[in-house]
C-alpha cells in the first residue's frame, strides 16, 4: 500500500467527484439522523399508531391526517416512518459493533502477531475456529446464548467481526513485523509499547481500513439476518430486517408493500455501503487483489 | 503429512469440543426443553418435574455434559427430544436435500462464477468489467433473506413458474431420497437453489477476476504471449489453472457452508435440510439434534479441507510432496 | 533508407517516441530513441533505473502495458512497421520472429506446468506441421542444447524442481523454441549469483555464435555488457546517450554519462599472477580459522566462535520470512576494533543470517559470542539475551527500511534517544549527522516516500550512527542501488567508519566492493566459512577452488 | 400485482404435469388419495408418548379411543357403544361388538386393561402426558369379554371425557410395549380406520384403507400425510395441488385460496389465549412507575385488571390481527360450548372509564409494565402483544412488548420474570381450563397448574368444586357457567380470543369438518361428489 494513497484518502476520504452510491449513502445517513423530524409518525409510539388501519395499501390517506405513502403494515405502522426509524436502529447496530469490532479486532491480531508464542495461539486458534464457521452460525448461537436486545446484537455482531479483523491485522503486522525498518527498530531496544504504536500498529491498519465499508455492510445484512429470523431487535422497535420479516407472511397474499419497501430501502443502503466500500478499495489498492 | 494430519484431527476435536460447550451451555442458559415435550396447556406440575428427571435435565450442566462425551465417544448422540429419533439418524435423513441443494447451487454458481470472472479480469476497465464488478456488488449486497423472498415474490408468484417452497417428490437411490431426480423435484429446486447460487456467482467472479489480473500480471503470461502463445491458450491453459487454487478454496468453503447452514434459505423455502432442522432444533431446544448437527457439521468442515488440499496437491505440483 | 546489400539491418528503430498516458498527465518515457540491430549480434542497451530501456524492450516484443502511446517514430523489423499491428499479426511475430527472456527466472514459467509441455506447447504454436512427437523430440533437444543434464529425464519434471540456473537455460530453450531471429533479453541474469550469470552468458554467446539469432540485451550491469555485447546504446532517461562497440565504449566513452557510469563499477584488483603462485607455494592456499584468528594481535571488538544454526529450531515461528533455507555451521568471525570485515557468498549462503544473529535479531542453536569482553547467550532471543542494543544494522532495501508513517526526524531523533549510550556521553546531534551525510536539513519533516533511494539509505546510515552503536552489521546496503548510487554510500560508510570509530560487518555479494572496503574477509559457502584470511591474501594468494571460481566469475573488464 | 388468474392457471398447468409424471399408476388412484398437508409433526408411533395433537392427531387413523367426542365436545360412543354410572365411584362400558385389530385378532375387554395399565403403571416420564386421564382410576376389571368396569379412587363424575383421550392398544401377553420397539419399525396396529404404511420422521406418514373396518370402508384408498410446518408452504403446497387438505391456513392467505378457487372452512377452537396477570407477588419484576421507581403490585388491584380488560380492544385482535378468524373472547372456552357462559359479553373499549378506574385504583399517569409472550406459538401472538401495547398506552400504560420461542418464554414464565404475560389454554372440556388456570394452585386436587399468577378466589373453589361433583349434562353445565360468571366479575385474566382452525381443500374434497379441538384426520374430510 502506498502510503500517498492512503494519504489522499485521509485527505478526501470520500474520493473525487460525487457518484450515486457516495450520494445515496450520505442520504441513507441524512435520514437516519433526521428521521424523527421527517417521519410522519413515530412508528414506536403506540399512541401515534392506528390499529384499524392496519394493512393499508400505499395512498392510503389515514386518521392522522397524513397519507401512508408506501402503506402500512400489519399493526397500522406508516411503512415509510418504519423505513426512516429502522434505518436510525440498523445504522446504529452496525456502525457501534464495526467500529468497536476493528478495534478489538486490530488490537488482538497486532498483539498476536507482535507477543507470538502463546499469545498469538490462543488468539489464532479462537480466529481460526471462529472463521472456519459461516458467519451466520456463529451470529445465531451468539444471539442465542446472550438473549435478545439491541445492546446483545451489538454484542453478537462484534464477536462476529472481531476475528476477520485480528487475522487481517495479523498477517499485515507479521510481514510488517519482517520489515527491516522494525528490526532497526528492535535494534534500538524501544519499548514493547512504542513498538507496537509507533511503528506496528499505523503500518497495519491500512488494510483493516479497507474492510470496515465491507464489513459495515456485512453488519446491517446480518443484523437484518437475525431481526428477520427473529432472535434480532425488539418487535415494537422494527429494524430495516425486522420490517421485511414482518412482511414476509403477507408477500404471499398479495400486501407486497409491507415488505418490499422496507427490503428497497435495505438492499440499497448495503450496495451503497458496498459500493463506497469498493471505491475506497480500489484506489487504496489499485490492483484490487482482494474480493 | 503426518504433522498435517493430526494437526487437522486435533483442531476438528477441538472445533467439536468448543461447538458442544457452547451448544450445550447456550442451550441451558436459554430455556427448558420440557416445555416443548409436555403439553404445557394440560400437563402438571408434577408431569413437568417427572418428565425434567426422565430427561436427565434435573442434574447439574456439568454432568449432563460428562454423560453427554461419554455417549458421544461411543457414537451415540442420544435421542431427539422432539421427534424421539437417534439424533444422529435425524440429521443423516435430512443430508441429502441438503446436499442436492448445495451441490446444484454449487454447479451453478462454480463455472459461471469462473467465466464472469476470467473474463471481466480480462477485460480489465473495460465496461464488461466494471459491468460485471457492478453486478457481483449488488449480488453481493442483497441479504439473503431479501433475495430469496424476491425470487419468490418473482419466480412463483408473479410467473408462477415454480413452486414458492417445500421439496418434490423423491426417487430412491443409494438408499437415500432424491429429488433432483424428478422433472417436479428439480422444479422445486430451481429457486432455493439460486438463492445460494447467486453470491456464490458473484464472490467466484471477483475472486476469478482479481486472480486472473494478478496471474496475467505476472512474467509468466508476458512470456507465454512474448512465446507466441495466443491469448487464448494462455486464458484456459495456464491462465485458469492458476487462478484455480484460491476457486477451489472458496468453493469447497461455501460448499461447507451450505451444506450445514444454508438456515436462511432452507427456512424461507421450507426446505427440510440440515440447516432448518439445526434452526428449529435451536428454536425448540432438541439438545441432542443440535449437538449430533454440529458435531456432523465439524467433521464435515473438516473432511471438506482436507478435500480441498488433496484438490491443491491435484492442481499445484509444488504442493506435492515425495509420495 | 540507403540500401545495402550485405548488411541490410535486422530491426530499426527510427526516433522513436513513447509517452505513458496517466490520470496525473501524460510522461515521456522514450525520446527519439533510434538504434538498428545487426542479424547475429548482440546489441546491449544499458542504463540505470528510469532509463526507459525496459521500455524499449517491451515496445519491440509488442508487451507494453495499457497507457502506452506512440507519438512519433516507427520500429521496423525486417522492413515492416512493428507498431501498429493487431493481436493476430503480433501472433505471427512473437514467439517466431521475436521472442524473449526475461529477467525472473522464477516467474517466467508457469508452475503448474512441467517443462516439457511448456517446451511442446510453445513448439506446437511457433511450427506449423509439427507432430506432437517430433514436438517432443525438438524439445528434448532443446533442452540439451541449452545445457541441461539429462534432458529426456528432466522433460517431466516441474520448474520448482529445477535450479536459478537451469530454470534460466529452460526459458532460453523455450524462447528458442520458434527459431526466432531475434531474442530480448531483458536482465537474463541478475537474479543469478555471479558463477551462474557467468555461464548463463557463456551460453547466450554460444546460441548466438550457432544460430545467428540476434539478442537485444537490455541490463543496467556493465559487467554483462562487457563481458558479451557486441554493441552498446547507452541510454539515460528514455534517451540514448551514445552508441558504439562495445570496446570503444568501455575504452573510450565520448560521454560524461558514460564514463561515470564506467568509473562506478568497483574493480576488483588481483596482484600478478606470479605472486599468487608464490604464495601457493608457501602455504596449502587455506589459512586455517586459528590462525586467521590469531593473527590479527589487538583484542577484537566481536568475537564469534562456532555458531550453529538449524531451522527446526526457534526463530521459525516468529519470523517466518526470515527462515531462509541456510544454517549455520560451525562459523567463527572475528572483527578488529575500528574494522571493517567482509562477509561475501552466493545466496543460500548464510551470510546474512550471521549477520543477524550478531544484531540479535535471531537466535542460534549453540556458538558462543562475544563483543567488547562480554559474552551474550545467542540462543535466547534478543530482548533477553541482552544482545539487543549493542549493534545496529543497516540493510539492503531502503525502501522498506523506514517507517512509513514516521518522519524521517522522527525516526533520526528515536534513534538518538533510545541509542545504546553510556550515562553521561553526548547526544549526537541529528542537524550534524545530516550535515555529515550530506542530506540537507529539509529532510527531516519529509517522510520516507517522498525520498531517493540513496536518500533513504542515507538516513538509514544516519539512523545507525545515531544510535552510537560500538559495531554496525551492514547487509547488502548498495545491492538495491544505482551503481552510481552504490559508489557514493561505499565512500560514506568508509568515512562514517573512521570519524565515528565504530566497527562494520560488511555483508555482500560482490567481491569488488568488499575489496575495496574490508581489511579482512571471510567466504561463506552452505553455511559454513570456506575461505578466510586478510584481503590481500584472498585476492592475490588464495588458491581455495571456490574463491578463485568467485573471483574468475567477475567480468574480465573490471578485474585488475 | 400481477394477476393471480394468470397464477392460477399456471398453478393449474403445474399441477396437470404433476399428475401426468405420476404415471398410469397415479392416475387410478387419482380419485381416492387423499394428500393431506398438516403442521402437526408426528413424533412418535407410541400412542400413549404424550398427550399432543402433534401426535393424537395422526395416530386417530390407527387408533381409536373407547369414547369419541362430537363437535359441541360431548361424549359419543367410540369403541365403547354406552357407559352408565354404578355407583359412586364404579363405572360399567360396554364395548363394541365386531372389531378387529388390523392384523385380524378381535377387540376384546382386555386390550382395554391392557391399554390403561401401560399408561398408568409402566410408561415413564418423559411419556407420561396421559397420566393425568388415568390418575383417578384405581382398578380395572373385565365381567366378560365386551364389558369393562372401572372403579375410581373417589368419585369420578367425568371419566367417559377422560377416556377420549385414551387410545386403545392391542394388548400383549409378555409385557408391556416400549416406546422405542413401537418406533423402531414395529407396525402399530389398531383398530382405526386406516392401516399404517410408511413414517418418516418429521417428513411423511403414509396411511392405507382398513377395508374391514367396523364402521363401514372408509371413503379414501390411500391417506398420505405431509408435514409442512410452515404455514406458507403448507399455503402454496395446498394451492400448487400437492396436497388436498391443508391445516392450520393463516387466516391472511383464506382470501388468496377462495380466489384460487380452493375452498377453506373453519370452526372456533375450543380453547382460549388470554393475558395472565402476577397476583401473587408484592413486587413483580417489569413493573414500574412512569419515572421508573419500582411500585406495589398494581395487578392484586381488581380496578386494575379491569381498566385493562377495558382498554384491551379485543374486537380488534379478532378483526385485524386475525383477519376475522377470531372470536372475541370474554370466558375460557367459545360461547355456546358446553359449559359456557352465554351471558358474557366482550364490550368494546372505554378508555375514559379505564383511565378513571386506574386513577381510583391510585395510578392516574398509568405504568410501566413488560409484556411477554411466545412468538409464534399461537395465531396472532406476538401481533397481539403489539397491538394491546398500543391500546394500553392509551390509558398510561406503557408496555414493553418481550416475545422469545416458546420454549425460552415458558421457562422463564415458570421463573417469574415477567409481570403480565399471554397464555393459552385448551382441552377436552372447559372444566379442564377453568381448573388449570382460575382455580386456586392446589396440588392434591390438580388444580391450578396453569395459574402462574396465583389468584386464588375461594368462593369460585368451591362452586367449581361442587360443579365436579355433578356427571355431565346440563346441571353441570349450568352450574359451569354461573361458576364462570362469577369468577370473570373479578377479572381474574384479561381473555383475548378464540382463535379459528382454518382448514382449506381442493376440489377433491367436497367437505371438511373442522373439529374445535383441532385434529386433523381423513375421517374428517368427505370425498367430492364427482
Amino acid at each position: 500500500m502506498k502510503a500517498e494513497t492512503i494519504l489522499a484518502l485521509w485527505k478526501r476520504p470520500m474520493g473525487h467527484g460525487p457518484s450515486l452510491p457516495k450520494f445515496l449513502l450520505g442520504a441513507y445517513m441524512l435520514l437516519a439522523i433526521v428521521a424523527p423530524l421527517i417521519a410522519l409518525q413515530n412508528p414506536y409510539d403506540p399512541l401515534q399508531i392506528y390499529g384499524w388501519e392496519a394493512s393499508s395499501p400505499p395512498g392510503t390517506v389515514g386518521t392522522g391526517g397524513f397519507m401512508y405513502l408506501l402503506g402500512t403494515d400489519g399493526l397500522g405502522r406508516d411503512i415509510a416512518s418504519t423505513i426512516l426509524y429502522g434505518l436510525r436502529i440498523s445504522l446504529v447496530v452496525s456502525i457501534t459493533s464495526t467500529a468497536i469490532g476493528a478495534l478489538v479486532g486490530l488490537t488482538a491480531g497486532v498483539s498476536a502477531a507482535y507477543f507470538g508464542k502463546w499469545v498469538d495461539v490462543v488468539i489464532m486458534r479462537v480466529v481460526d475456529l471462529q472463521l472456519s464457521l459461516p458467519t451466520i452460525l456463529v451470529a445465531l448461537i451468539a444471539i442465542v446464548t446472550l438473549g435478545p436486545g439491541i445492546d446483545r446484537i451489538i454484542l453478537a455482531l462484534i464477536i462476529v467481526q472481531w476475528a476477520t479483523y485480528a487475522r487481517i491485522a495479523r498477517g499485515v503486522a507479521l510481514s510488517e513485523i519482517n520489515k527491516p525498518y522494525l528490526d532497526a527498530a528492535r535494534l534500538l531496544r524501544l519499548p514493547i509499547s512504542r513498538i507496537i504504536f509507533r511503528h506496528l500498529l499505523p503500518n497495519s491498519i491500512a488494510p483493516a481500513i479497507t474492510l470496515i465499508p465491507i464489513e459495515l455492510g456485512h453488519a446491517v445484512a446480518l443484523e437484518a439476518t437475525l431481526s428477520f429470523l427473529g432472535l434480532g431487535v425488539p418487535i415494537d422497535k422494527p429494524s430495516l430486517g425486522s420490517a421485511v420479516a414482518n412482511g414476509f407472511q403477507y408477500l404471499l397474499t398479495g400486501q407486497y408493500w409491507i415488505s418490499l419497501f422496507p427490503g428497497l430501502a435495505l438492499f440499497g443502503l448495503i450496495a451503497s455501503i458496498n459500493f463506497v466500500g469498493e471505491d475506497i478499495r480500489r484506489r487504496l489498492d489499485p490492483r484490487s487483489r482482494s474480493i | 503429512m503426518m504433522s498435517t494430519v493430526t494437526g487437522r484431527l486435533s483442531q476438528a476435536f477441538l472445533l467439536l469440543l468448543v461447538m458442544s460447550l457452547i451448544g450445550f451451555v447456550g442451550i441451558h442458559s436459554v430455556g427448558n426443553p420440557v416445555y416443548n415435550i409436555v403439553n404445557i396447556e394440560t400437563a402438571t406440575a408434577e408431569d413437568i418435574r417427572k418428565a425434567t428427571i426422565a430427561l436427565g435435565l434435573d442434574q447439574p450442566l456439568w454432568r449432563q455434559y460428562v454423560l453427554f462425551i461419554g455417549n458421544v465417544v461411543t457414537g451415540n448422540f442420544g435421542t431427539s427430544y422432539i421427534y424421539h429419533l437417534p439424533a444422529f439418524r435425524l440429521v443423516m435423513s435430512k443430508l441429502p436435500a441438503t446436499l442436492e441443494l448445495a451441490s446444484i447451487a454449487m454447479l451453478i454458481a462454480a463455472p459461471a462464477g469462473t467465466l464472469l470472472g476470467l473474463l471481466a479480469g480480462r477485460r480489465q476497465g473495460k465496461p464488461a468489467d466494471s459491468a460485471i464488478l457492478k453486478a457481483s456488488v449488488f449480488a453481493l449486497s442483497i441479504p439473503s433473506f431479501w433475495l430469496s423472498m424476491m425470487l419468490i415474490l418473482l419466480g412463483a408468484i408473479m410467473t408462477g413458474w415454480f413452486p414458492s417452497g417445500g421439496r418434490g417428490p423423491t426417487v430412491s437411490l443409494l438408499g437415500q431420497d432424491w429429488s433432483f431426480l424428478t422433472l417436479d423435484g428439480l422444479r422445486q429446486l430451481t429457486l432455493p437453489a439460486l438463492a445460494l447460487a447467486i453470491p456464490n456467482i458473484a464472490l467466484i467472479a471477483r475472486l476469478a477476476r482479481s486472480g486472473t489480473i494478478e496471474v496475467e500480471s505476472q512474467d509468466f503470461t508476458r512470456f507465454c504471449r512474448a512465446k507466441g502463445l495466443s491469448s487464448r491458450r494462455i486464458l484456459f491453459r495456464h491462465t485458469l489453472p492458476n487462478i484455480s487454487v484460491p476457486i477451489v478454496t472458496i468453493v469447497g468453503m461455501q460448499f461447507g457452508g451450505m451444506l450445514a447452514f444454508a438456515v436462511v434459505v432452507e427456512t424461507i423455502f421450507a426446505w427440510p435440510g440440515v440447516g432448518k432442522l439445526l434452526i428449529d432444533s435451536i428454536q425448540l431446544l432438541d439438545r441432542p439434534v443440535v449437538m449430533a448437527t454440529l458435531t456432523f457439521v465439524s467433521v464435515a468442515f473438516v473432511g471438506l479441507n482436507a478435500l480441498v488440499d488433496l484438490f491443491y496437491a491435484l492442481l499445484d505440483p509444488r504442493v506435492r510432496r515425495s509420495a | 533508407m540507403r540500401e545495402d546489400i550485405c548488411q541490410e539491418p535486422l530491426l530499426v528503430v527510427n526516433n522513436l517516441t513513447l509517452k505513458h498516458r496517466a490520470m496525473a498527465g501524460s510522461t515521456t518515457i522514450l525520446r527519439d530513441v533510434s538504434l538498428n540491430l545487426q542479424r547475429g549480434e548482440i546489441l546491449g542497451l544499458i542504463g540505470e533505473s528510469g532509463a526507459g530501456k525496459s521500455t524499449l524492450g517491451n515496445a519491440i516484443l509488442g508487451l507494453l502495458p495499457p497507457g502506452f502511446e506512440r507519438t512519433a517514430g516507427a520500429i521496423l523489423f525486417d522492413g515492416k512497421a512493428l507498431d501498429g499491428m493487431d493481436e493476430r499479426q503480433w501472433d505471427a511475430i512473437r514467439g517466431r520472429r521475436i521472442s524473449a527472456i526475461f529477467q525472473d527466472h522464477t516467474a517466467s514459467l508457469d508452475p503448474l506446468m512441467t517443462v516439457g509441455a511448456q517446451l511442446e506447447e510453445t513448439i506446437l504454436a511457433t511450427n506449423e506441421n509439427v507432430s506432437r512427437q517430433d514436438a517432443r523430440t525438438r524439445g528434448v533437444e532443446l533442452l540439451r542444447r541449452v545445457g541441461i543434464p539429462e534432458p529426456r529425464e528432466r522433460y517431466h519434471s516441474y520448474p520448482h524442481q529445477f535450479s536459478g540456473g537451469q530454470r534460466q537455460r529452460v526459458v532460453i530453450a523455450i524462447a528458442l523454441a520458434g527459431t526466432p531471429d531475434i531474442i530480448v533479453a531483458d536482465e537474463p541474469t541478475s537474479a543469478l549469483d555471479a558463477t551462474v550469470q557467468k555461464q548463463i552468458l557463456r551460453l547466450l554467446r554460444q546460441l548466438v555464435n550457432e544460430t545467428q539469432v540476434s539478442v537485444i540485451l537490455v541490463t543496467h550491469d556493465m559487467g554483462v555488457i562487457s563481458e558479451i555485447a557486441d554493441r552498446v546504446v547507452v541510454m539515460k532517461h528514455g534517451e540514448v546517450v551514445e552508441q558504439d562497440v562495445t570496446s570503444a565504449i568501455l575504452d573510450t566513452p565520448r560521454e560524461e554519462y558514460t564514463r561515470s557510469l564506467l568509473a562506478a563499477v568497483p574493480r576488483l584488483r588481483i596482484s600478478a599472477s606470479e605472486d599468487r603462485k608464490e604464495a601457493a607455494e608457501n602455504s596449502d592456499g587455506r589459512p586455517s580459522r586459528d590462525e586467521m584468528i590469531e593473527s590479527d594481535a589487538t583484542a577484537p571488538i566481536l568475537l564469534a566462535q562456532d555458531i550453529t544454526k538449524t531451522f527446526a529450531g526457534q526463530g521459525l515461528r516468529w519470523f517466518r520470512k526470515n527462515a531462509r533455507k541456510s544454517a549455520l555451521r560451525d562459523v567463527s568471525v572475528r572483527l578488529g576494533r575500528g574494522a571493517i570485515t567482509g562477509i561475501v557468498g552466493e545466496s543460500g549462503s548464510g551470510k546474512s543470517t550471521i549477520g543477524r544473529i550478531i544484531a540479535g535479531l535471531e537466535t542460534a542453536g549453540e556458538g558462543k559470542l562475544e563483543i567488547d569482553g562480554t559474552s551474550f547467550d545467542i540462543s535466547l532471543p534478543g530482548r533477553r539475551s541482552g544482545l539487543l542494543g549493542q549493534v545496529q544494522m543497516i540493510f539492503q532495501d531502503p525502501a522498506v527500511s523506514l517507517n512509513p508513517r514516521m518522519s524521517v526526524g522522527e525516526t533520526l531523533q528515536e534513534s538518538v534517544r533510545f541509542g545504546s549510550r553510556q550515562p553521561g556521553d553526548e547526544k549526537p546531534n541529528v542537524a550534524v549527522m545530516m550535515d555529515r551525510l550530506g542530506l540537507p536539513r529539509s529532510l527531516l519533516t519529509r517522510y520516507p516516500h517522498q525520498l531517493s533511494g540513496g536518500q533513504k539509505q542515507r538516513i538509514c546510515i544516519a539512523r545507525a550512527l545515531l544510535a552510537s552503536p560500538q559495531i554496525i552489521v551492514a547487509d547488502e546496503p548498495t545491492s538495491a542501488l544505482d551503481v552510481s548510487v552504490q559508489a557514493e554510500i561505499v565512500k560514506l560508510l568508509k568515512e562514517s567508519v573512521v570519524e565515528q570509530g565504530v566497527s562494520m560487518l560488511f555483508i555482500s555479494h560482490d567481491l569488488a566492493l568488499v575489496q575495496e572496503l574490508c581489511s579482512s574477509i571471510y567466504i561463506f559457502k552452505e553455511g559454513r566459512v570456506e575461505d578466510a584470511g586478510p584481503a590481500e591474501f584472498i585476492f592475490s594468494h588464495s588458491q581455495n577452488p571456490y574463491t578463485r571460481s568467485l573471483i574468475d566469475a567477475r567480468p574480465r573488464r573490471f578485474t585488475r | 400485482m400481477p394477476s393471480l388468474h394468470q397464477f392460477r392457471s399456471t398453478l393449474l398447468a403445474a399441477a396437470l404435469a404433476t399428475v401426468i409424471s405420476a404415471g398410469p399408476l397415479g392416475a387410478a388412484a387419482f380419485a381416492e388419495e387423499l394428500r393431506i398437508g398438516t403442521s402437526y409433526k408426528l413424533m412418535t408411533l407410541d400412542p400413549h408418548y404424550a398427550d399432543l395433537n402433534e401426535n393424537t392427531s395422526l395416530l386417530s387413523h390407527i387408533y381409536e379411543r373407547l369414547v369419541n367426542q362430537d363437535e359441541r365436545l360431548n361424549p359419543q360412543p367410540g369403541l365403547a357403544i354406552s357407559w352408565k354410572r354404578l355407583s359412586e365411584t364404579q363405572w360399567e362400558f360396554k364395548l363394541r361388538e365386531g372389531v378387529h385389530f388390523h392384523d385380524g385378532s378381535p377387540f376384546t375387554a382386555q386390550d382395554v386393561i391392557y391399554s390403561i395399565e401401560r399408561i398408568r403403571d409402566f410408561l415413564k416420564p418423559p411419556s407420561g402426558g396421559f397420566q393425568s386421564y388415568t390418575q383417578a382410576i384405581k382398578s380395572i376389571t373385565a365381567p366378560d369379554p365386551l364389558t369393562v368396569v372401572i372403579e375410581t379412587n373417589g368419585e369420578a363424575p367425568t371419566l367417559p371425557l377422560s377416556l377420549t383421550s385414551i387410545f386403545i392398544m392391542p394388548h400383549k401377553t409378555d409385557g408391556f410395549a416400549t416406546t422405542e420397539e413401537l418406533n423402531s419399525g414395529a407396525q402399530p396396529i389398531g383398530t382405526g380406520p386406516y392401516k399404517f404404511q410408511s413414517w418418516q420422521s418429521g417428513e411423511v406418514l403414509k396411511l392405507v384403507r382398513n377395508d374391514a373396518y367396523w364402521g363401514g370402508a372408509p371413503a379414501w384408498s390411500d391417506v398420505t400425510f405431509r408435514i409442512i410446518e410452515s404455514p406458507a408452504a403448507r399455503v402454496a403446497a395446498l394451492t400448487t395441488g400437492d396436497v388436498d387438505v391443508a391445516d392450520y391456513i393463516p387466516a391472511r392467505d383464506v382470501e388468496g385460496l377462495e380466489q384460487r378457487g380452493l375452498s377453506v372452512e373453519s370452526i372456533s377452537a375450543a380453547r382460549s389465549n388470554f393475558l395472565q396477570f402476577d397476583i401473587g407477588r408484592d413486587e413483580p419484576p417489569g413493573v414500574t412507575g412512569k419515572s421508573g421507581n419500582p411500585i406495589q403490585n398494581p395487578f392484586r388491584d381488581k380496578r386494575v385488571r379491569q381498566a385493562l380488560t377495558m382498554a384491551t380492544d379485543r374486537a380488534f385482535l379478532a378483526e385485524k390481527i386475525l383477519l376475522g378468524y377470531g372470536t372475541a373472547a370474554a370466558q375460557l372456552f367459545p360461547a355456546g360450548l358446553s359449559g359456557t357462559s352465554a351471558t358474557l359479553k366482550v364490550e368494546p373499549p372505554d378508555y375514559n372509564g379505564a383511565k378513571s378506574l386506574l386513577a381510583e385504583a391510585g395510578f392516574p399517569d398509568g405504568f410501566n409494565v413488560v409484556l411477554a409472550g411466545p412468538a409464534g406459538r399461537y395465531p396472532g401472538d406476538s401481533e397481539s402483544l403489539q397491538a394491546i401495547a398500543q391500546n394500553w398506552a392509551r390509558i398510561g400504560v406503557s408496555v414493553q412488548p418481550v416475545v422469545a420461542p416458546f420454549s425460552v418464554f415458558a421457562t422463564q414464565r415458570s421463573n417469574g420474570d415477567y409481570p403480565v404475560w399471554y397464555g393459552g389454554c385448551s382441552g377436552e372440556a372447559v372444566t379442564l381450563c377453568l381448573d388449570a388456570v382460575l382455580a386456586s394452585p392446589n396440588a392434591e386436587l390438580g388444580t391450578g397448574s396453569l395459574n402462574y399468577g396465583k389468584y386464588q378466589n375461594q368462593a369460585f373453589d368451591e362452586m367449581l368444586a361442587k360443579a365436579r361433583t355433578l356427571e355431565e349434562g346440563p346441571e353441570r353445565n349450568e352450574a359451569l357457567a354461573r361458576a364462570t360468571e362469577f369468577v370473570m366479575a373479578d377479572y381474574p385474566i384479561l381473555p383475548l380470543y378464540h382463535f379459528h382452525l382454518i382448514v382449506g381443500h381442493g376440489h377433491k374434497v367436497g367437505s371438511y369438518a373442522v373439529h374445535p379441538r383441532g385434529w386433523t384426520t381423513a375421517m374428517q374430510a368427505v370425498p367430492s361428489e364427482e
